[in-house]
């Protein structure tokens, strides 16, 4: 209990970020900065937006949440755990389609990652669709498609979005639906997905109402919303929040 | 809504006891032969035994994966040989297992061939009984206990173990849906409900199952056991 | 050659970090053959080598025509392929079965099924412990349970190691009255370790007398046992003289039994109703102390001592204070140990004709 | 980079030690207890600590979770003694690997106690040897093999365990921050290099280690046993 | 009441599924008492009950002043409690430590250390075993350091269960004059089990007999042995005349030794040097087995027979053929077993003197 109570004063100064998973390279290299410019040392507890939600109805001494959806942020905010008008969206996420199969020059217009995906593969890899947001896109779009009872029975589904890229990136599976996010950072190419064809994942933030750093946490909230850091944001695959991307509805029609 | 809690409770059942009854045909040659063996070099043979243990099972699940996948040889050899491919079948949440959870059916059956000692073997031998004949007339009822215990740890082990049959399982319900991925995915979507039922119906089951097994394995005339230190305590 | 009879040839050696076995001996397989030496000697290693339980031999083994051992030509036979039984000086009991169940594995393991389970629980007085638990045993019973559980497996060669040690004289009688008639009814050759050379007299042929790994003496046991009455220095065993003499009456008027010496002189014993199952083609084996066995010039009257023979002083050897007379009588030495004073006072010399008296219950077929 | 899993690996050996020794202090005389004991009712015990085994470790974490927090009476008892809350503690991740590791120590000790039979004891106890003196004279050096097994196991399996420390420890660094969470995170965060040198680190250390403790357990005087099975295959 | 020597008072009842055991003894606490009996008749189960190893044990059991079990008043002291020590049938040797590991066990956890290890390691003749492990000791060098760690533990009371079983009579006398000299040393109350006579004789003081977990007969050995040679329908044991008597003349010039009746009459016997280690109080213990004596009429001339008794015929009893004479020479019982053909035609009488002859060497101190 000795190095318990030592590590927790060594840790008080920090800031502490609970990040979904998918984020968190981003975040990284967004810190350097912010730390650079208002010198507030910070710590990044990356993990499942599901799992970082119950640990902060628990008791989890967070300082700020970034989920990788806008749905706990909401419930926080609802059952009192959040410091008032402190959700706020940090990002838009984009789905992308990707294959380790085809080139980049196949699948790099929209008319043949349609014909791709009218010849379903054997299995296709997205994150789960009931608890992970980016799955939750991915299920939706299937739908606007059409294809979801073709696809159903051949998904395989990761527990979030960073294990459904581990599956593509093994090439245990070939192709699937992730965040674009991930193929930027891995320089890898893919197919972004028109945004109209699911529900916008909206990434939110809050401030844990139980923080001792709320004024910290609010200047990096500051710091993430600037427009600086949401071109940084954007330059990794994330969405424009003005404009989303969209194609012609014809050519994405199903058959 | 209880027919995939169904179906995810039939895959785990399917799992564990095939895994089970693999790891016990693997484990008692194996912890047999750890056991009896003298040389020195067997020490490294029970440490690669032991290691699955120390690596996290997700972690455990991403080298699987990528070695189940077609890319790589083992997953290849499978492809050629069965014509299925390996990643996110039946059988590689079962192989998965087995690796996962081998020591935990070697350690026991090791320890107890070797405090079995070889006064009992020699006698059977002097009978004419030969090794597979002594093993089952002498050293399986001498060590039931530890079969079962072996078995127990490997089941119930097996039953809980979610990481590696999630990574490279892929949750296909009907398929490597299991019970421990169900019940996660319960309480991720906040179905809270559903799962306390789940775990509470999943503890009370294993609970009638485990007493049920113990109290197969109690000791026949556990009453005329003298009991020096039990009593005495 | 293929009318010598079948031996036992055993031709090893085998270290220990302080104890050596050196054997080359063979053993013919017939009978039971006694093998008697101090603690340590190494009775339980020679066992153990034969069976197959000792790995590190060096040398050779064979059971008639069957090599069990031959380093040279890398001959290991595996102990269940070599068909020896053995009785462990600890009896080794199933503990997970009960005494039928310990009796029946032997059985299911035999070949041959000569013997009938009821008869051998009969003949080992088990019949009422057949359910007990091995625990539950006394060591006597436990090794009674050994004995017949050996006895089952119908070996091609028995080994016992001190199979009676935990028993009182009166089941070790029947046990070794029983193991004669089995060793006849399935003339299965047995190597028979004991402390107890009263034992070995009466059911061994043979005898091998062992002392720090070697073998010390071997051959017939009358004549082992009359070699060991010379050497005095080692008090091995009592002296005495061994014997297997022809009965020419079982039983007379007065409960005496009659054997006949070759010159035609009488040796009378107390009449006992087992003689019928210990006579060995016509002939009982019996033994005399030396101890017991006294001296006169003239033939003695007026004696309740009803054996008196009529010999020749063939040797006289002299131990302190003791003497040991060897004096033959129609082509039998017997052996009489009085005292020095004895000697003087009767000034007893080699090739003096002498009396031998002694009491028929001096004639043991079994010791008390 | 380095630092931060250095750290992790401090937390971790530290956790795995601690929860070793305590599963080591608990589980003898548990074990020892279900040994001895003679009484049927003991199956329902026995069940009782295998039971964390079949729950999976991320739903035992979360109802773990939810005793731990202040809310609930485990988590208020905690906090009103030691003045600390205890989610999201070392303490807490130690006590969750306590209770999921307890079989995997509690199961080899009891099986090795059982067939260790009580006639040494009895000697023992005729040489004046009291209960404790007779355990650490006579059981404890002839089940030594067994205590090791069971401590390997049980360290082991604590390094390698993921989902509870995940949710009752929150992946706080130099707290509850694991090397098993640390690799995850590399594996998330698409640090594949990183993940693989520590996973390579991770497995050459653990043989290092394991056979090490293994030899250590070998029979001194391997050579002059005979090994009638062994060498007869 | 408190002059009372002190006692080991048994008074239980335990039973086994077969099996009662039912034993309600006062046993003195000075010198060595054998028990005996046939096998299965519940020695080793009585002194596991002395011990406390058997819990399901009713009744009461005290040493001296020391309850250790009293069923009524839920007395029932841990065996460890008890200081009684146990060399058990089979020698239960910790194999995880060598043989000086054995021995030191023993001595850590002895209060008394009157008795130095390197003596009784130097008594059992362990000195070259102290680094061998158990695994590699022959039978009888298990039963000697079992015995050694015993005696080490220095109990208030010891308890063998036939402790020499897998030993060699050389090795079983020296063990056995060592635990005499011991008991003498320490005081040490012995309860000996042994399907021995021989051994029991040589050393116990009273002896208790035991049949079918009962006691059969209990008092001075002599007196029991006296008591068992009526009971002519079980072969307990063989007939004989158990003796201590006075030594008048350690050793004579031609090697005998001289012991003398109440009515000055002399025994002659073979002095042996180890002699000087048997004498208790001044006392030989000795026995002469009832087939070794003789009887005349007139007394006997001529004859290396050296003892000839004077004496009245007592009692006369037939069994069969056999004779059972009961001689009182100077206020001694001697037994004699001669043929019923002998009895018949020397018209022996009850009151009729006669003269009794056996050699000297028919006086045993111990078997050989
Ligand atoms: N495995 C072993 N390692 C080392 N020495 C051994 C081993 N087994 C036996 N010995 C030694 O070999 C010698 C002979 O032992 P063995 O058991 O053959 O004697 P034995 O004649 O049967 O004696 P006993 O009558 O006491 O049983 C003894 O000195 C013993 O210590
Ligand atoms: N635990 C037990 N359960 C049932 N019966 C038992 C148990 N222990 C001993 N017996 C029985 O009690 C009787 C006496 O056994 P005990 O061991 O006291 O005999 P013993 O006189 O020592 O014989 P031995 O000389 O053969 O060792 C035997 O018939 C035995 O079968
Ligand atoms: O990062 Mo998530 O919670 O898998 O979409
Ligand atoms: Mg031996
Ligand atoms: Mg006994």
């Amino acid at each position: 209990s000795a190095k318990s109570s030592q590590a927790i004063q060594a840790n008080e100064n920090n800031l502490r970020i609970a990040v979904a998973a998918n984020f968190t390279p981003v975040l990284n290299i967004l810190l350097e900065d912010f730390t650079k410019q208002t010198g507030i040392p910070t710590q990044v507890i990356s993990g499942a937006s599901g799992a970082l939600f119950l640990q902060i109805t628990h008791g989890a001494p967070f300082d700020i949440f970034l989920s990788a959806d806008s749905r706990r942020p909401i419930e926080l905010e609802q059952t009192g755990f959040t410091v008032e008008n402190s959700r706020k969206t940090y990002a838009l996420g984009q789905l992308a389609y990707y294959s380790s199969l085809h080139t980049d020059k196949e699948i790099n217009n929209a008319t043949s990652l349609l014909a791709i995906l009218n010849t379903p593969p054997q299995r296709f890899a997205i994150a789960n669709p009931d608890i992970a947001p980016y799955g939750k896109a991915a299920k939706e779009t299937l739908i606007s498609l059409g294809l979801w009872q073709i696809y159903q029975p051949r998904l395989i589904t990761g527990i979030n979005i960073g294990q459904t890229f581990t599956q593509l990136r093994s090439k245990a599976v070939s192709s699937g639906l992730i965040a674009n996010s991930q193929l930027i950072l891995n320089n890898l190419s893919g197919v972004v997905i028109p945004s109209d064809l699911h529900q916008p994942i909206e990434q939110q933030l809050v401030i844990i109402r139980a923080s001792k750093q709320q004024a910290n946490a609010q200047k990096l909230m500051d710091f993430l919303l600037s427009d600086a850091t949401k071109q940084i944001i954007e330059s990794y695959g994330y969405a424009k929040s003005s404009v989303p991307v969209s194609l012609p509805e014809s050519k994405l029609s199903p058959q | 809504m209880i027919n995939s809690d169904l179906q995810a409770l039939i895959t785990t059942l399917e799992m564990a006891a095939l895994t089970t009854i693999i790891l016990l045909i693997i484990g008692t040659p194996l912890a047999w032969y750890l056991a009896k063996m003298t040389s020195r070099s067997k020490v490294i043979i029970e440490a690669i035994v032991a290691l699955p243990l120390v690596l996290p099972p997700t972690v455990l699940g991403f080298y699987l994966l990528i070695a189940f996948s077609p890319e790589y040889l083992p997953g290849q050899l499978w492809q050629q040989t069965t014509g299925q491919q390996l990643a996110f079948s039946f059988s590689a949440i079962v192989i998965g297992s087995v690796l996962y959870s081998l020591p935990f059916v070697v350690q026991p059956l090791q320890k107890a061939f070797e405090q079995l000692g070889d006064s009992l073997l020699e006698a059977g031998a002097l009978l004419n009984a030969g090794p597979i004949d002594r093993f089952f007339s002498i050293v399986l009822p001498l060590t039931k206990a530890s079969f079962i215990t072996a078995a127990t740890l490997g089941f119930a082990h097996t039953v809980g173990e979610f990481g590696i049959i999630l990574m490279i399982g892929g949750n296909i319900p009907g398929e490597t849906r299991v019970l421990s991925i169900a019940l996660f995915d319960h309480v991720e979507a906040f179905d809270y409900t559903r799962a306390h039922i789940l775990s509470i119906g999943l503890l009370i089951g294993s609970l009638i199952i485990l007493a049920a097994i113990y109290w197969l394995n109690l000791p026949k005339r556990a009453g005329t056991k003298t009991t020096l230190i039990g009593k005495a305590n | 050659m293929n009318n010598n009879p079948p031996q036992l040839n055993i031709d090893i050696s085998l270290s220990y970090s302080q104890f050596n076995l050196v054997i080359n001996q063979a053993i013919p397989l017939t009978g039971i053959t006694g093998i008697f030496g101090h603690s340590a000697s190494g009775k339980s290693t020679l066992l153990r080598a034969i069976s197959g339980l000792e790995k590190s031999v060096f040398g050779n083994i064979s059971l008639g025509k069957i090599k069990l051992v031959c380093t040279e030509q890398k001959v290991y036979l595996k102990p269940e392929a070599r068909h020896v039984g053995l009785v462990f000086q600890n009896s080794r009991l199933f503990d997970h079965l009960t005494v039928l169940g310990n009796l029946e594995y032997a059985v299911k393991r035999c070949k041959n099924n000569q013997l009938f389970i009821d008869d051998i629980i009969e003949l080992t007085k088990l019949k009422t412990l057949l359910n007990n638990h091995i625990n539950e045993l006394s060591g006597g019973q436990q090794q009674r349970v050994a004995l017949a559980r050996a006895i089952l497996a119908e070996p091609n060669l028995l080994l016992l190691d001190e199979p009676l040690s935990a028993l009182d004289q009166q089941s070790k009688t029947q046990l070794l009255t029983m193991m004669l008639a089995i060793q006849k009814q399935l003339n299965l050759p047995i190597l028979y370790v004991s402390h107890s050379l009263d034992e070995l007299q009466q059911v061994c042929d043979n005898l091998l007398v062992m002392a720090q790994g070697k073998v010390k003496e071997f051959g017939n046991i009358h004549q082992v046992i009359h070699n060991l009455n010379h050497q005095l220095g080692d008090d091995l065993i009592a002296q005495q003289t061994s014997l297997s003499l022809p009965i020419t009456k079982l039983c007379d008027g007065y409960g005496l039994t009659t054997l006949t010496l070759q010159d035609k002189q009488k040796i009378y014993l107390e009449y006992d109703a087992s003689f019928k199952d210990k006579i060995n083609n016509g002939e009982l084996r019996c033994f005399i102390l030396a101890s017991d066995v006294s001296v006169t010039l003239t033939e003695p009257t007026n004696s309740s001592i009803v054996n008196h023979l009529c010999g020749t002083i063939n040797a006289i050897k002299q131990n302190n204070n003791k003497v040991l007379l060897t004096v033959n009588c129609g082509e039998q030495n017997f052996y009489v140990a009085i005292s020095a004073f004895s000697q003087q006072k009767l000034a007893l010399i080699v090739q003096q004709q002498i009396y031998l008296q002694f009491k028929a219950s001096a004639v043991r077929t079994f010791i008390h």
